[in-house]
Formats: C-alpha cells, structure tokens, sequence
C-alpha cells in the first residue's frame, strides 16, 4: 500500500480568512460537482470519456489561487478540476460534456479538452504529455514578448515516462522560462501502479532536480501547501528565475475513467482508498477552519445550498441546449 | 524455431473463415492467439500499457500473465517510443515481442523508431539481423473519442518499406493473422478496430494462421466491386446485403493485409465487374483508399467501367461530440447512395 | 498582424517565376525570406539545430542572428517532438516559429505533435486559437545519405487534416512560398530537396508571396500531362525537353503545394492531353503520386485515354552506397522511356 | 573555453602488461586508420558521411576491452573506433567506405552502419538516440533468456536531450537489465555547444542519477580509467545489480563530419582544440607506459610499421573491389 503524507493541518499560514473560505468553497463546489456528473453518467447522455477528481481538488485551487486570470495553465485529460478552478463556465462545461453545439469546445472537444481561454485555460491534450511541450511554448512566448504572465502545466506520474516531457524540461530550464511543472502523482496510470513503471528507489521530482530545476514534493491533499508552493514557484517564474518543478502526493478516489471506484477489479486495494479518503482535501480543510474558529456549520449548508442550485441551473441549461448541425463539422479546420 | 512445424500443421488457409464449428468472441480469439504463442515459443513476450491489469487490453491480454508469468507478460512505463525500440532490439536478439496499444494515435509517438529503424534495419544489416515484432493498436470510435484517440493511421504507414500492416475483421481472422504475424520475421502492425472488437464468429481450437497478404471474397456478384479492410468492410456487407431485393450484387472484397496488397484479387474482381468502390476506416486522402483506387488505374485501367470512388473519412479531424459523429462516419445511408450511382453509372 | 498589408502590396501571383530581373540561389532567396519576415514582423522566430552557427542550415540561415538577435533567431536542443510542442505552444499565443530541420527524417520524431497536436488544436479549440508555424526540412540524396537521412515523408502526411504542405523547386517559389508560409495561420510544413537548393533563378526583392495551393504550367504540351513536384518535376522538365526533337510535348504541372491540392489545374490538363504521369521524389505506393493517380481516375476518369502512370521510388528503404543509390532513383533514362510508353499507348 | 579534467597519468592500475600494450596499439591503429581515411577522402571515392574519432580513441577501447566477443555494442553516426576497438574488420569497414558489394553492410549502410554481428557490433543508428532504445531491447534479450552477455551503448552529449534517451535508461533501470549507457560528452553537437542546448548549471551524469543509476563521470581521454569504471559497470551487469551510466569527458579534434578540423569557420575557438590536443589519449598513454618501463621506442615503431602495412592492405582490398549490382537493390527488404 502507498505510503502516505501526513497533512500538516496545524499550520497558521499569512493566508488571509476570505482566501481560505475561498479554497474552502471551491473544493467544496469542485466535489460537487463531480458528484452530480458521476450520478448522471449512467443516463449515457453525457458521451464523453469522463475523469473524474475526487482526491486531487486541493491541487487545482491551491495552485490555481496563485495565479492571475491571464496566466494561463494546461493539463492533460483530467481536465474537470483544472478548467473549474482556473474559472472556467460551469455551463459551458457541462454543455460540452452533453455534447451540445454550445459547448466550450462546441462539441469538438468533450471531457478531455475542456477549454475557456477567457479565463486562461490555455488548452488540454488527451495524449499523455502533450500538453507539456506546449505549454512549455507558451511560456516562451510569454518570455519572447516580455509579458508578466506565467504558465502553469498539469501532468500526471505517467507523463514524466514520456521522453517530451524531458525536452520540454530541459528547454524551459536552458531558456529560464516563466513555468511551473506541476506533477499531480496518485501512484497509478489507469490501473497500472507507479513501482510497474519507475524503478522503487526513484522519486519523480528528484528526475527535475537532475535537470537543473528547483524542486518540491508536497501533500498535494493540502490546499495550504500547495496554495504556498505554488506562490513561490509563480513569484520566481514572475521574476525570471526560470522554472519549477513541483510534486504533489495525491489519491484519485474514483476509476481511471467514468463513475464510481473499480478497486473491486483488485488492481488495487479498497483499503488504500478507503486510507487515503481520510485524508480528503475539503475536510481536512474544513476541520481546519472549524478549529481557527474561521467557519461555522450553518456556513457550510449555506454554500451546500448556493453550490447545488448553481449546478441543477446548469445542467438544466446543458440539457435544454440544442446539438450541433452538419454544417458545423467543416468549419475549423483550417484557420483564414 | 517452432513456429514452421507448428503452421506448417495447420489446414487453415485451405479453409477460409469457416461457417461452423466453436463459436468465440473476438476478444478471446485475440486472447487464445496470444496465449497459443506464449505456449509454443519461449521467446514470445507480449507487453503494453495494462496488459496484465484487470482491463487485459480489452479482454485481450486478461490473465495471460498469470499463466506464463509476468517476465513474458508485462505492464510497461508510458514510453511508447523507447519501448518500441526496446520491442525492435529485442526481436533483433531472437525475442518475439507483441506490444499492445490501446490506440494507433499512441504509435504516432513511435514512428521514429517504426518508420526508421524497426522497418530498415534487416535492409541496412544487409539481411543479418531480422525484426520479428508485432505492434497492435484497436482504432477507436465514438463516445467522444474525438480527434486524439479515434485516429485511423494505416494510410500514413502504407508507405514505410520492410512493414506489414494487417487489419482483420472476423475472430477468426484476427486469431489466424495474429498467430501468423507472430511468426513472421518481420516487424508486422496489427489495426483492429474497437467496433470489430465486438463481434462474434467461428474459431478452430489450436494454431493455424491466416495467410498475411492475402484478401478474400466475402460475397460474390456482378454490378460491382468493393474493397477494403475491417469495420468498413463490415459495413460493406450489410449494405449491399440490404440491397438485394434491388437486385444489387457485388464483389465484396476483405483485404484483410493492406501491405503487402493483395493485389491479384482486386485486379481479377475488377476485370469482371468493372467498377470499383475502395472503403477504409481512414482519411480519403492519401491513404489506403487512395493506393488502391490508383493501383486499379494503374493496372486494371482497361477494365474500369467508371470512375473508381472511394468511401472512407472526408479531411477532417474526429470530432468529439456524439452529434457531430453520426455526421462524420460513413453509415449505410451513404453506401445505399454511391452503390446505386455507381450502378446506374455507365 | 503586419502580414496582410504587406502581402496584399504585392503583385508576385499576377506574375509566376518571372524570366527577368536580379538572379538569387535558391539558398539565398531563402536566407532572404526568412530576414524579410523577421524584419516585417516581430513575432516571427527562427529556430533549429544549428541555425545560428556557421553552417546556418545549409544557408538558409546564416548571419540571421546577427541582425535580429540570438532572442529569436536561436539553436535548440536536440529535442525535435519537444521542440514541435514548443513551437505549437508558442504559435497558439501569437508567435509565428519557423522551425528548420537538416532532414524530413528528423521530423518523424514529432509525429505525435504535428498529427495529433498542431495540425487539429484549431478544430479542437472550436477555431479559438490558431497555430501558425512554419516547419522546414530538406529532403537528403545521394553521398549515403542512406535509409534515415534520405527520406521523403510528405505521403505519410498528406491525408493529415489541418496540415499545409509545400514543396517548392525554384527559388522564387522557395522565397515567395516561405512568405506565404510565415504568413499562414494554420501549421505549414515545407519540404525542400538538396537538389534544388543548387539552383539559381530570379527572384524579386522584397516581400512578395506565392499563393499556397495553387501549381503552374511549366510547359504546355499536347501529348500527355506531367505533374509533380520539387526535384521530380525539375527532372521531368529536362526530360521533356530532350524529347523535344521526337515531337513529344507534355503539359509539366509543377504544384508547388501538395496539400491543398490544386485538383483544377491537373484536372484541366488531363482533360486536354488524356494522359497522366505522377511524379514525386518520395515512395510511390500510398504516397503523393497514389493520391493524385486516385484523384484523376476518380474525378477526371471520362477524360483519361490511357493509364495513370507514377514514377517515384519503389517500395525499397534508401540504400546508402553510391552504386545502389543509381539503381534507386528515376533518372532521365527512366523518364523517356515512360513518356515513350505512353505516348505510343492507346 | 572548456575546463579539461587533468588524466591522473601517475596511476598505478592493477592493469597487466599485455593489457596495456594492447590498448596502445589499438588505439594507436584506430588514430592511423582515421587519419588515411581523412587523406583519402578528398578523392571522392569513399561515397559516404565519415564521423572521424581522433580524440576519443580511448573511449573505445578502455570500454571495449572490458568485453566479451559476445557481449554487444551499439552507438549512433560515430561508428569507427567503436567498431574497430570491438574487432570488427577493417576490409569490411573500408569496402563499405567505397560502396562496394562485400563492405561489411552490402553497401546499403555506409560510414554510419558500420556492423559486424560476429565480433558483437550489434549495430547503429544515423539518428541520435535511435540506438539507446534498442541497445536496451537487446540487454532485455539477454535477461529474458538469461544469457550472461552485457550491452554497451555508446550516445553522445545531444543524444540526451533526445526523450527516447530517459525512456529507455528508466526502463533499463526499472527491470535492472544487463547494460552500459556510455556518452561521450564531447561538448559539441555538430556546431552547437553544449552551453546552447543543456542549462550550464546542469551535469549530465547527473540527470540519469536523479533516474535511479549508478553514475559516474570520467576522463574520456584517460583509457585507465575508462577501462576501470566499465570494468566496475559490466561486473555490476553480469551480477544482474542492472545498468549504469557514464559520462566519459572527451573532445574531438575534427570537425562534425568529413576531413579536417572547422574550427577556422568560427564556431570552436581553435585554441580549444590545441588545448584538448594536449591530452592526447595515445601519447597520454604513451609517456605513461616509458615512465613504467613497460614500452620502448622501438616498440612503437614496430607497431607503426605493421598498423601501416595492415592499412594500406585493406585500401588495397576494398578499392579492387566490386561494386554491387542492380539485383542487390532490392534484397532484404522483407525477411523470409
Ligand atoms: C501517449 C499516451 N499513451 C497512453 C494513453 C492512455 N492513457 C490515458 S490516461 C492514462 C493514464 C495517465 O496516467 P497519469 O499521467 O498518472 O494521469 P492520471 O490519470 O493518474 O491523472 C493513459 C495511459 C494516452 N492517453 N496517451
Ligand atoms: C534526431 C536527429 N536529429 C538531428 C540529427 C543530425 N545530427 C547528426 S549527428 C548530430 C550531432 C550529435 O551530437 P552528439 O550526440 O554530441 O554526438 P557527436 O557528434 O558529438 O559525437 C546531429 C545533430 C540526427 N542525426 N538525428
Ligand atoms: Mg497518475
Ligand atoms: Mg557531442
């Protein structure tokens, strides 16, 4: 079984109360939404190959909190979380899950390539590390064109096996480019566990360390470490001092894809699940909060109720959307 | 090695798909091929990403490792492109590995190691070192697949000397051609598609191998002839299936291997009927439907009646969404339409 | 951006490779347009293994950084699929990279990110963002070159959707189809030939731009249509010529751009002489020469009189001896014979 | 300028003597080949793309002479030393320089495909890192039939910043398997200079610790120490304790490609290379063996004598020669 982290929960960072409620609502509207999603799925309206985040939300807002609106970040399929923190449509969203013309992908994307670049979520790829190389791009362009924005890439523990990974590394180290590697390791790749795919003795940010980044490896089910992590790498990418290489330990609670956990198939142990869903993000935080006296109970139905009829409007919205026309197949592709 | 006495043994190519005998899936006529060479030759390994989780590949690969063991069935790193160079060493040191995708889009990462090395090497060793591997990838379709995992590649690699590119559509194909790629000496690329996936079909126990470039007649007729590989050759069969009472017949053609062509049977239904209608899972243009609809112009020119069409995907991305699909696929509608132009033709 | 003014101010297309006027090598029109660009516009980079040093890419870019400054015109890595992503990246948020390769060889190992990645993000992002890039490579022949330094991959891409592919044989259309290029908002790959680089030839100054998707006439003739492009077309020429005293005359179409495809030009030639000989510098089974012969026996089949030819290479890897290599490649010999054939065909 | 690591010439190895005498004769007669090759070639006739090796003779046979005739070796373009230190044959070598029939590829490989499968060249690649993927297919072979054979794959310092590189050592690391990545980290890819393509602060060898390896970086000039630490390498190989890596520090003193040196056109500082000219792997060997007493002027002049003989034999062989016919075109595409 995978050893785990110990969430230091005690800790009294200079976070301001309105951040923290803040972390606390959007892990919070996050789950719920992947709730909602999961107990759906098996209408078989949304057809889309869904990744669901339970376990991983305290990566998306901790990080996403540190960066401005025109920072821009990318991941790979395991979109949901990401696209939302970064503030991406709910409705635009679930209209693309629905595959309606008026999703954020109009359709063309679905779940993988959930997209909003009003917000900066820059772009996806559903091929494992794709989007490193990529995003590594735009941060040239950032540096090229000396803007005061930074790109933040999401990738998995299996995207650091993919070679690209290491180019984009190593470009983004030589040129001090103004990125933040973020490995998201929940120890699995589909089924297949990290010790089938990297020796034992291995620690995937001691790989960045080897290729001349500053590195971390962090609780990523703790909003406070990564909100804190993320701050310095983006204030050093802000800077010019090149980039960072963070890894944070997490848990996907669900299957690889689609609704509900696949334990029972025996790739892994319910109990490791069960293990690491005491060690869930928004109760950690919750019970944090509790303690600093910063929330109450009635505060928490309070966001319960706002959250949930947020997402029954928007699915209603998705729902009543109307599909895409032949037409719409040939356009775009080609840009003019 | 033991795989001359083994197919040597076997009857089959004189008995082509047969109608009767042990009903199997296709997925398991997959599994038992694969556990049939593990059997036979200590030197075949099969690997891939999943390959002895509980997924298997689809069911392909499901408890392989338990009976040979997890030295010859193994779970690899994300590594496609350095994990198809360590399949090619290996073959070149007498291993027979069989290395399992979920998707051809994932080969696009290999081609480096497939298009310039796995392929060239027994011609640059000036045939000192041969290259027995297999690649398999099941093309996907639909539930948002979309333009990264629903890539139909073949046209891209039809090209690449020293390869063999199989495409089956029946259990029974997919067992026999699995089985003869592994014997072959050559690194061989397997497509299924996920939809053939699902079929179910007659499959002899035991090894037997179908013939690697060798197409066959799936139906005979007169008006036409339509050639091509897997799922767009199923759908070739239930359309002009459905035409008969129009009193529509046609040569319908199962390829089977794309390279090496079967080019004989195409140039031999061509002169009998005529006209020809080239169907492919992959893009029109410049793939498979393009070779073979310029081959028939080539060397079957004074046979053709009309023009060669072909049917297979417009010069488009996948699009994800369930709508935009149903528009972008050939379905049966569109095969009843060009069928009966091309009838009505002269 | 500052390429629309510049470009509408140009006259080029009104005037095809103009016979008179200030003679350039074809590496030197490159060099020329590449320094145009990074002087029209600020956004455009040049990048590459070596595009910096004293070599310059055969060239092309020598002296670049010099003038516009090691920030964009830079070495890179040997990282060619990172490298593509990067360069993808960066043209999705308003760069335009042009990204030199010695070889097409080299660019197998970003397939994942020009089939996958580049060439769909448009569609992907529902036509949000684009991706203007330029990826250069100049197709190897001859001094054992060999296997993996000598390939001509443009058919593995040509049924790419999304993609752009030029392919141009004089120095005019080097210069004004890299301006057409860099000014081009979709991913553009240009594949020059060693051969051609040799050449010299008249070439305006300044900016101008040859539209991409449209061929010309390089001769007329009556007896057959000849259509190709870069070195195979060159040959073609001279070949035609020879014959000119036997009373043979061809209409020579070089097409300059592979994809899009000018079907009206071929389609309008074949209509007139009836025959078709296809010629590309790359592999003839399921390349170039396969979809242009599919195109002509499918939309201008009632015209042919005879049937479509090819000549490219056989289905053989590149063999690296200088011996071999003369057996390997069409040469004049192979062209007055073919033209022969089909001129006495019927 | 480069810094130089300082060979320790005053070493004392348990080295015997013949050992010692037969790497300076075969270091000896790899410098004498390459340099009748260089003052051929401006005739023309050797019809292909010579890598020329002054400079790094001892990388190959300090590391070659810690292998068996069984074990295998692969390498990229620079095939010469590597090919002669591991015996293959020099008729077959220069019959493939002139094309002809019987080079030891058929004439279909050329300077970059230099093989002779007898003697354990187990092949190379024209394409940077093509090789290092399939040398560790090949070392799987060996364990799979548990062979007690090793691999040693020779990449140079830009094969690393090729992805295939780091897939294929974390999967050679991840099943311990049997093989030696060696670079030849000679600062230079083609005109580029190591500075332009790797992070300054960045060491190769440590790259591939930070994937789990056993690393070392050596003296590329200093054959005692490359013989040492291969020794070290493929003992830990045969025990089945899997792969190391070594950075071997070397120069060389040609150009990229073809005759002559190039560091007049600018890119190299041609003091750089007198500097490195100073560290000569051969004289450094030399003054060490009259130092120990253990060689003698006379010595070396026979060596001289029968390398040249040996030499202008094989030009001799290949250049009277055949060429191969039309047919020859068109074997072996595809094996029975
Ligand atoms: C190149 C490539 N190979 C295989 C796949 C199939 N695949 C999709 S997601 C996935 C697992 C990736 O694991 P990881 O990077 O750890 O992300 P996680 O799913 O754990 O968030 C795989 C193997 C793919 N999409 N791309
Ligand atoms: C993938 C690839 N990209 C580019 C080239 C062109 N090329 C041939 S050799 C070479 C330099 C390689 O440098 P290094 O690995 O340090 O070996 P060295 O020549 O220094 O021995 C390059 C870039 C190639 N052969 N393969
Ligand atoms: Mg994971
Ligand atoms: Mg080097």
């Amino acid at each position: 079984m995978v050893k785990v982290t110990n969430p230091k929960k005690n800790q009294s960072p200079k976070i301001s109360k309105e951040i923290l409620l803040g972390f606390y609502y959007d892990m919070l509207r996050i789950r719920r939404i992947e709730e909602a999603i999961e107990s759906r799925y098996h209408e078989d309206e949304m057809k889309s190959p869904i990744h669901l985040v339970m376990g991983h939300e305290a990566i998306s807002v901790g990080s996403c909190s540190s960066l401005n609106k025109d920072d821009l970040i990318y991941c790979g399929h395991r979109t949901h979380g990401h696209y939302l923190a970064k503030g991406g449509s709910l409705e635009g969203m679930l209209s693309e899950l629905y595959c309606r013309a008026n999703g954020c992908s109009g359709s063309r994307g679905g779940s993988m390539h959930l997209l909003d670049k009003s917000v900066g979520m820059g772009g996806s790829s559903a091929i494992v590390a794709g989007a490193i190389p990529i995003a590594t791009g735009a941060a040239l362009s950032f540096q090229l064109k000396s803007e005061d924005r930074v790109v933040l890439v999401y990738l998995g523990d299996a995207a650091v096996e993919e070679g690209a990974c290491w180019e984009a590394i190593n470009f983004a180290a030589l040129k001090k480019l103004p990125i933040i590697f973020f490995c998201e390791n929940n120890f699995y790749s589909v089924c297949s566990p990290l010790e089938m795919r990297q020796p034992p003795n291995v620690q995937i940010y001691r790989k960045a360390e080897g290729f001349g980044l500053p590195t971390v490896q962090i609780d990523g089910t703790n909003v406070l470490d990564v909100f804190e992590c993320t701050q310095e790498a983006v204030a050093r990418a802000r800077k010019g001092k090149g980039p960072t290489f963070v890894e944070a330990l997490t848990y996907r609670w669900r299957g690889h894809g689609g609704a509900g956990d696949d334990s029972a198939s025996g790739y892994r142990d319910p109990e490791e699940v069960k293990h690491w869903e005491q060690f869930c993000p928004i109760n950690g935080l919750y019970d944090y909060l509790i303690t600093m006296n910063l929330y109450s109970k009635k505060d928490k139905d309070f966001a319960e109720k706002k959250i949930k009829e947020e997402i029954e409007k928007a699915f209603e919205h998705a729902i009543s959307s109307s599909n895409p026309q032949e037409m719409d197949l040939y356009t775009h592709v080609y840009s003019q | 090695m033991p795989w001359a006495q083994a197919l040597i043994a076997s009857k089959s190519s004189e008995n082509p798909d047969p109608k009767e005998g042990r009903v199997l899936s296709y997925v398991d006529a997959l599994n038992e091929a694969l556990a049939l060479a593990l059997g036979l030759d200590p030197n075949v390994i099969v690997l891939g990403q999943g390959v002895n989780d509980p997924k298997g590949m689809f069911g392909v690969t499901t408890d392989l490792h338990k009976k040979y063991g997890t030295e010859r069935v193994f779970d690899t790193p994300l590594s496609e492109e350095g994990m198809f160079g360590v399949c090619t060493g290996a073959a070149m040191n007498g291993i027979r590995p069989v290395y399992l995708h979920n998707r051809p889009d994932f080969l696009l990462l290999a081609f480096n190691q497939i298009v310039s090395h796995a392929s060239k090497i027994h011609y640059i060793d000036n045939g000192k070192t041969c290259v027995p591997l297999v690649a398999w990838a099941a093309i996907g379709r639909g539930w948002g697949s979309g333009a990264q995992h629903s890539q139909a590649i073949q046209g891209l690699l039809m090209g690449v000397p020293g390869l063999k590119i199989i495409m089956p559509s029946t259990p029974y194909d997919a067992k026999g051609l699995m089985l003869a790629a592994i014997a072959d000496n050559n690194p061989v690329l397997i497509f299924e598609h996920r939809w053939c996936m699902r079929n179910k079909g007659v499959v002899p126990e035991g090894i037997y191998k179908v013939p690697i470039g060798e197409g066959v007649y799936r139906r005979k007729g007169k008006d036409l002839t339509i050639v091509g590989t897997s799922h767009s050759i199923e759908l070739a069969i239930q359309s002009i299936d459905d035409l008969a009472d129009n009193k529509i017949t046609a040569d319908v053609i199962d390829l089977r291997t794309i390279k090496p062509l079967d080019e004989k049977i195409i140039l031999e239904s061509i002169q009998k009927t005529g006209k020809i209608l080239v169907v492919d899972t992959g893009w029109e243009m410049g793939g498979v439907c393009a070779e073979i609809g310029c081959l028939v112009a080539e060397k079957g020119f004074s046979y053709l009646k009309s023009p060669v069409r072909r049917m297979g995907l417009p010069d488009v991305p996948s699009p994800a969404g369930f709508t935009l699909e149903q528009f972008y696929y050939p379905n049966k509608d569109n095969f009843y339409q060009i069928i009966q132009e091309m009838v009505t033709e002269n």
